[in-house]
């Protein structure tokens, strides 16, 4: 585990458990999903965080209730950490009414007005802009929120990438750009989609300060986030940081990943944020293994809770088919 | 042309999309404007001239040349609690910023269960006759009016080019506001009647019995032309302007055509798929017992619209095809 | 699902754009396939497995996450004397590549006073009935169908899938292949009559007297299923497939209405400014006078589709709603 | 007038001669443009070149005549030194049948299949993604080509340019991106759009090699072109150069000039290319008063010739509207 030097990052035995659990409720959520669907309970897309974990567990460290997080169809691992109610998200995995999204966005959008998460976006590269108008409007009401925006090293391709970076530092937005690179979009690996690999190297050419983070280290994540941060709430402008990491999963439940080795697998999986965190904490003595059982214990109830509140939830009745896509009070 | 309605103030439809944007501006400190020009070089079609020096480059934005990065950051903004107006400068460069409004503006309040409403306004200019060539005069209206959850106007009128705007900025849900080319030049007298206006309605411009002709638009002004031609011929024309193109005002419509037994839409669009072919589809279904002659409609030609004053002109509906499509419907 | 023809071998949708592709790809080197994941991923719907070995990352190109980027790059290739087939994954994402499709490809030949042809094929998955929700699952073929300077076409059964490909190529200007997501596991039997095929004319699915169907891509198995139970109710429906949605075959369908005087058009699209709309104009124009009711639509409710598998089938077409709304222009 | 080390460039007197013909060639031209703009023979859109001479005749000294050349809506100059002939040219601006497009595009649309000149786009930064595929093209029919790709500094804020490098770069084709930095697009300064406005740099994100030159200076233009040409032709893939220049007139016929001082402007007209040339080859002895006297003389009779041509040259038929728009031999 990477030391820190930073003061923010105080790795006291309820702040190193509280984030074994964050990233253990991540995984036991998605290993369930992934159960859900084989039982069709689930349906349509389903990409898994698993592997990732660490990533949004760390950077959600950094914000606070009233910053705002921009996320894209891998998402749960987000809401989870952004503090979503698990019954919530897994109903809206469900499609059910007590969803976050009232089940109609299922595993690609969850939203959630009360902590600020703007989904859930499908369309790759499709949640930079939003970021950046996000930011605008703090920065236009003089609200010192951050907006963090999270996509895939895939998205770094696509023409919104480009302008939304340009966007937000033009205008020095309180921006955080965290770029999840694990190396494949779908089965395009990365040097197949860029020609310049070294991800956060293409800040620069925008004039962004940018960092790049082992990504399968919830505290190295942790404490650049919190770095950044402090430095975009402090009016620095916006900041880039590229995650390194890799999902262990296929990309979604239809993939047979044929490109990629079984042996690069094996040799990320030996990486695993999770074990990475519990082998550190049980050798520095932060946590203990009656810890570990407790914490397993308790994101197994609240998973079990979760499943059972999701399953109860009712259907959106077809007659609310209409009923969200304008807002109703609409005038005249 | 003159788009004289009542007795009102004179005003050309420039300056009085202008005061409409100086009135909001001035009324509500969430509102600003942004797009490409507008700002130092006072907007394309010279809009927002004064503006800037007025309310600032914070609030009269000038952004670089990024349709999806300051269309997507309007509708991030809209979300962050402003009421962004985005100018976009013609709508053949809105198929850049194509993805926000359709995969984001207009979907998120349905993919969000109802929680995010984007009380957003994007302005277009649209239409040809500025012998602008293919890449700069079609009229896509037809496409946006497909998109559930926004709405889409179309003011005509320098009334309606100065008062939707107030209106549009009240709507929680995205809207659309397309000006056509020809009418920034155009003089009328401001109804004082009108404000503040609904903008759902369609209206009745001129009230006749033998014949609708419904349009929108910059083609209004040459429906009205061939409706008091009609006249001269003995027959009473009844002139409808949508005004609203999404939704459409099926009352107005109907009413007018159980009446007049007969209609004729005129809308510059390309014929094929166009607004035109489904307000004849709606006719049909709703006055196919009234109707005593198929429906006609008078379109653009499907080409790309050539440069050549007189290639131009042959391309786009004008007053001698309304005539004759009108008398054609009449039989007579 | 079947799609049986006469009686060929038996194949699925999917293996027979994949033998398409292979034939193609075998016959002209001027030939490549590019797109997001069609080489080591072998197609987001496994269509073109197996091709990057036998042809070569060079003419199975894997691009980077650039809709804009790599269908602009096809029409680039085209002109300089390729035969490029761009694949689009979902034509939701065509959005940030409808720019380069309308105001180049499109246009380029008439821009250039007729110097310049682009021979590209862009193929599209679309349509709903995965749970793939709002942002995954659109039918936007009516917008492509409204531009002039290109030919848009829908494969419904394996024998299209199988033969339209190589005439599409054949042809000097762009032309777009829409393939329904719910056709790619159809298994059906090849018409070995079918070769070469024509891409211009509609296709009578089923002879039919008392009114006619007209349909294309996902929605005419369920058409045909319609037909099979309104024939049980004494209605014989004519079933139209329209196969080419640019241009339309007028001359089939007028003959069908005509002898049939009632159509209901079936469209996946959603209502307002469908495509069916447009049919349902033509059908105005040139048979008013045979009409003995007014012309139905079936089409999607205007909301972006929702995740939930009741919600998702009651925004689109179902076989009881073709089968009412047939009823309903018969009077029985 | 740098010095070059190059060997490439030889600055014989017919060299010089020739390179001060080009540029004079282009200014008459354009400044006969803006009278016949004021005669109302010329309409739409008119984007002059006037102070950038140096770099359209700079970079077109460096290419084969089976060279691409890709440019943009203020392409004079481009397609003059091009070689396209001057009368068709002018042809085109008044929208005449002999136009090199027929007329069909006018100012913003040049076409010459000749000399491969793809245009003439009038969508910022539209043309890059169509060089990036004539490039692919040659690349794979194994042809030694290069293709030329101008746009300004503006266009460098939009997605397809971003889109365009990287697929550039990845595949390392034979491009030659010339970005024509004039400071300004439209009234925007390159501050206002670009975070980074060192623009060269922005290409090393791409890892494409790239300079700066001064746009103001032919030769250094014509040496850098060289050089880049030459490696690029060598298989070293695309290169990027920036000429850094300034356009002496407006934007476009409809620009008050609000967003630049007077002294800027003359500042600028100080460093006229064309005075430039004459003032060092003067002094240099490569061209005596006599050579100067005889170049206006050409170039005038040349430009008088180029009027008459297209003031005669017919109007395309009206029969002809869409005669352009699919390829008449279309196949079924
Ligand atoms: C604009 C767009 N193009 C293509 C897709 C299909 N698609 C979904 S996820 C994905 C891969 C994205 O990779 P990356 O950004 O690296 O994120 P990751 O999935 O690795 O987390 C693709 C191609 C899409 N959803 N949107
Ligand atoms: C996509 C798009 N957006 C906006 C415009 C309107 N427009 C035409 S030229 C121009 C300025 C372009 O500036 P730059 O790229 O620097 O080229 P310059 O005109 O300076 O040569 C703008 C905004 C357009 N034609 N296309
Ligand atoms: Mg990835
Ligand atoms: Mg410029």
């Amino acid at each position: 585990m990477s030391e820190t030097s930073d003061p923010k990052v105080h790795l006291t035995r309820s702040h190193v458990r509280a984030l074994y659990q964050e990233m253990l409720r991540i995984r036991r959520f998605e290993e369930k999903c992934a159960e859900l669907y084989t039982q069709e309970k689930i349906r349509g897309f389903l990409h898994l965080y698993i592997g990732e974990e660490a990533i949004a567990v760390g950077v959600m460290q950094a914000l606070q209730p009233l910053d705002a997080v921009v996320a894209t169809y891998r998402e749960h691992g987000h809401a989870l950490a952004r503090g979503i109610e698990m019954g919530r998200v897994m109903a809206e995995m469900l499609g059910r009414q007590d969803g976050c999204s009232r089940g109609h966005g299922g595993s690609m959008h969850i939203f959630d007005a009360a902590t600020r998460f703007y989904g859930g976006n499908a369309i790759v590269g499709g949640g930079l802009p939003l970021a950046v108008g996000l930011a605008l409007a703090d920065r236009m009401q003089g609200r010192p929120q951050v907006t963090v925006c999270f996509f895939g090293e895939g998205a770094v391709a696509e023409g919104e990438f480009h302008e939304s970076m340009n966007l937000a530092a033009l205008w020095q937005l309180p921006v955080l750009f965290v770029c999840e690179n694990n190396l494949y979009a779908m089965g395009t690996a990365l040097a197949i989609s860029e020609s310049e690999t070294d991800i956060h190297r293409k800040a620069e050419s925008y004039r962004m300060p940018a960092a790049a983070v082992d990504g399968m280290d919830v505290v190295a994540v942790e404490t650049a986030a919190r770095r950044a941060v402090e430095a975009i709430r402090g009016g620095a402008g916006p900041v880039f940081l590229e995650c390194r990491t890799y999902r262990f999963r296929a990309h979604s439940m239809f993939d047979a990943q044929l490109y990629r080795s079984k042996d690069e697998i094996e040799a990320w999986k030996a990486k695993c944020p999770i074990e990475h965190l519990r082998a550190w904490a049980l050798q520095a003595g932060s946590l203990h293994a009656e810890d570990l059982t407790a914490v397993e214990a308790d994101v197994l109830a609240e998973l079990d809770a979760a499943v059972a509140f999701a399953e109860a939830s009712p259907w959106e009745p077809v007659e609310r088919l209409l009923a969200d896509v304008m807002t109703p009070e609409a005038p005249s | 042309m003159s788009g004289t309605s009542a007795g009102g103030a004179e005003i050309t439809y420039r300056d009085a999309v202008r005061e409409a944007l100086r009135e909001v501006l001035q009324q509500d400190p969430r509102t600003f404007l942004m797009g490409e020009d507008v700002g130092r070089y006072g907007g394309c079609y010279a809009v927002s001239k004064g503006l800037l020096d007025e309310f600032g480059p914070e609030r009269i934005r000038d952004t670089p040349l990024s349709e999806a990065g300051f269309v997507g950051a309007g509708i991030g903004a809209a979300l962050g609690g402003m009421r962004p107006i985005v100018e976009v400068m013609t709508v053949n460069f809105s198929m850049l910023c194509l993805d926000q409004i359709l995969n984001t503006a207009a979907t998120i309040r349905h993919m969000s269960g109802g929680q995010f409403s984007v009380p957003l306004v994007i302005r277009m200019a649209t239409g040809a006759g500025r012998q602008l060539a293919a890449q700069h005069s079609h009229s896509l209206e037809n496409w946006y009016a497909h998109i559930p959850g926004i709405r889409v106007v179309a003011p005509a009128t320098v009334t309606d080019a100065r008062f939707m705007l107030r209106t549009a900025l009240l709507d929680p849900d995205p809207v659309l506001i397309f000006e056509h080319v020809m009418l920034y030049n155009m003089t009328g007298s401001l109804d004082p009647a009108a404000d503040p206006v609904d903008i759902d309605r369609a209206a009745v411009r001129r009230p006749g019995r033998d014949v609708t002709l419904i349009t929108y638009g910059g083609s209004l002004w040459k429906t009205l032309v061939a409706a008091t031609e009609l006249a001269g011929q003995g027959i009473e024309a009844e002139v409808i302007d949508l005004r609203s193109l999404r939704p459409l005002d099926d009352a107005t419509i109907t009413a007018s055509v159980r009446r007049t037994r007969r209609a004729v839409i005129v809308d510059e669009g390309w014929r094929s798929g166009s607004l035109a072919a489904e307000i004849s589809a709606r006719i049909v279904e709703q006055c196919f017992w009234s109707l005593d002659a198929p429906v006609g409609r008078v379109c653009s030609a499907e080409v790309p619209i050539p440069y050549p004053k007189h290639l131009e002109d042959a391309a786009l509906p004008q007053t001698p095809a309304i005539v004759a499509a009108a008398r054609s419907v009449v039989g007579r």
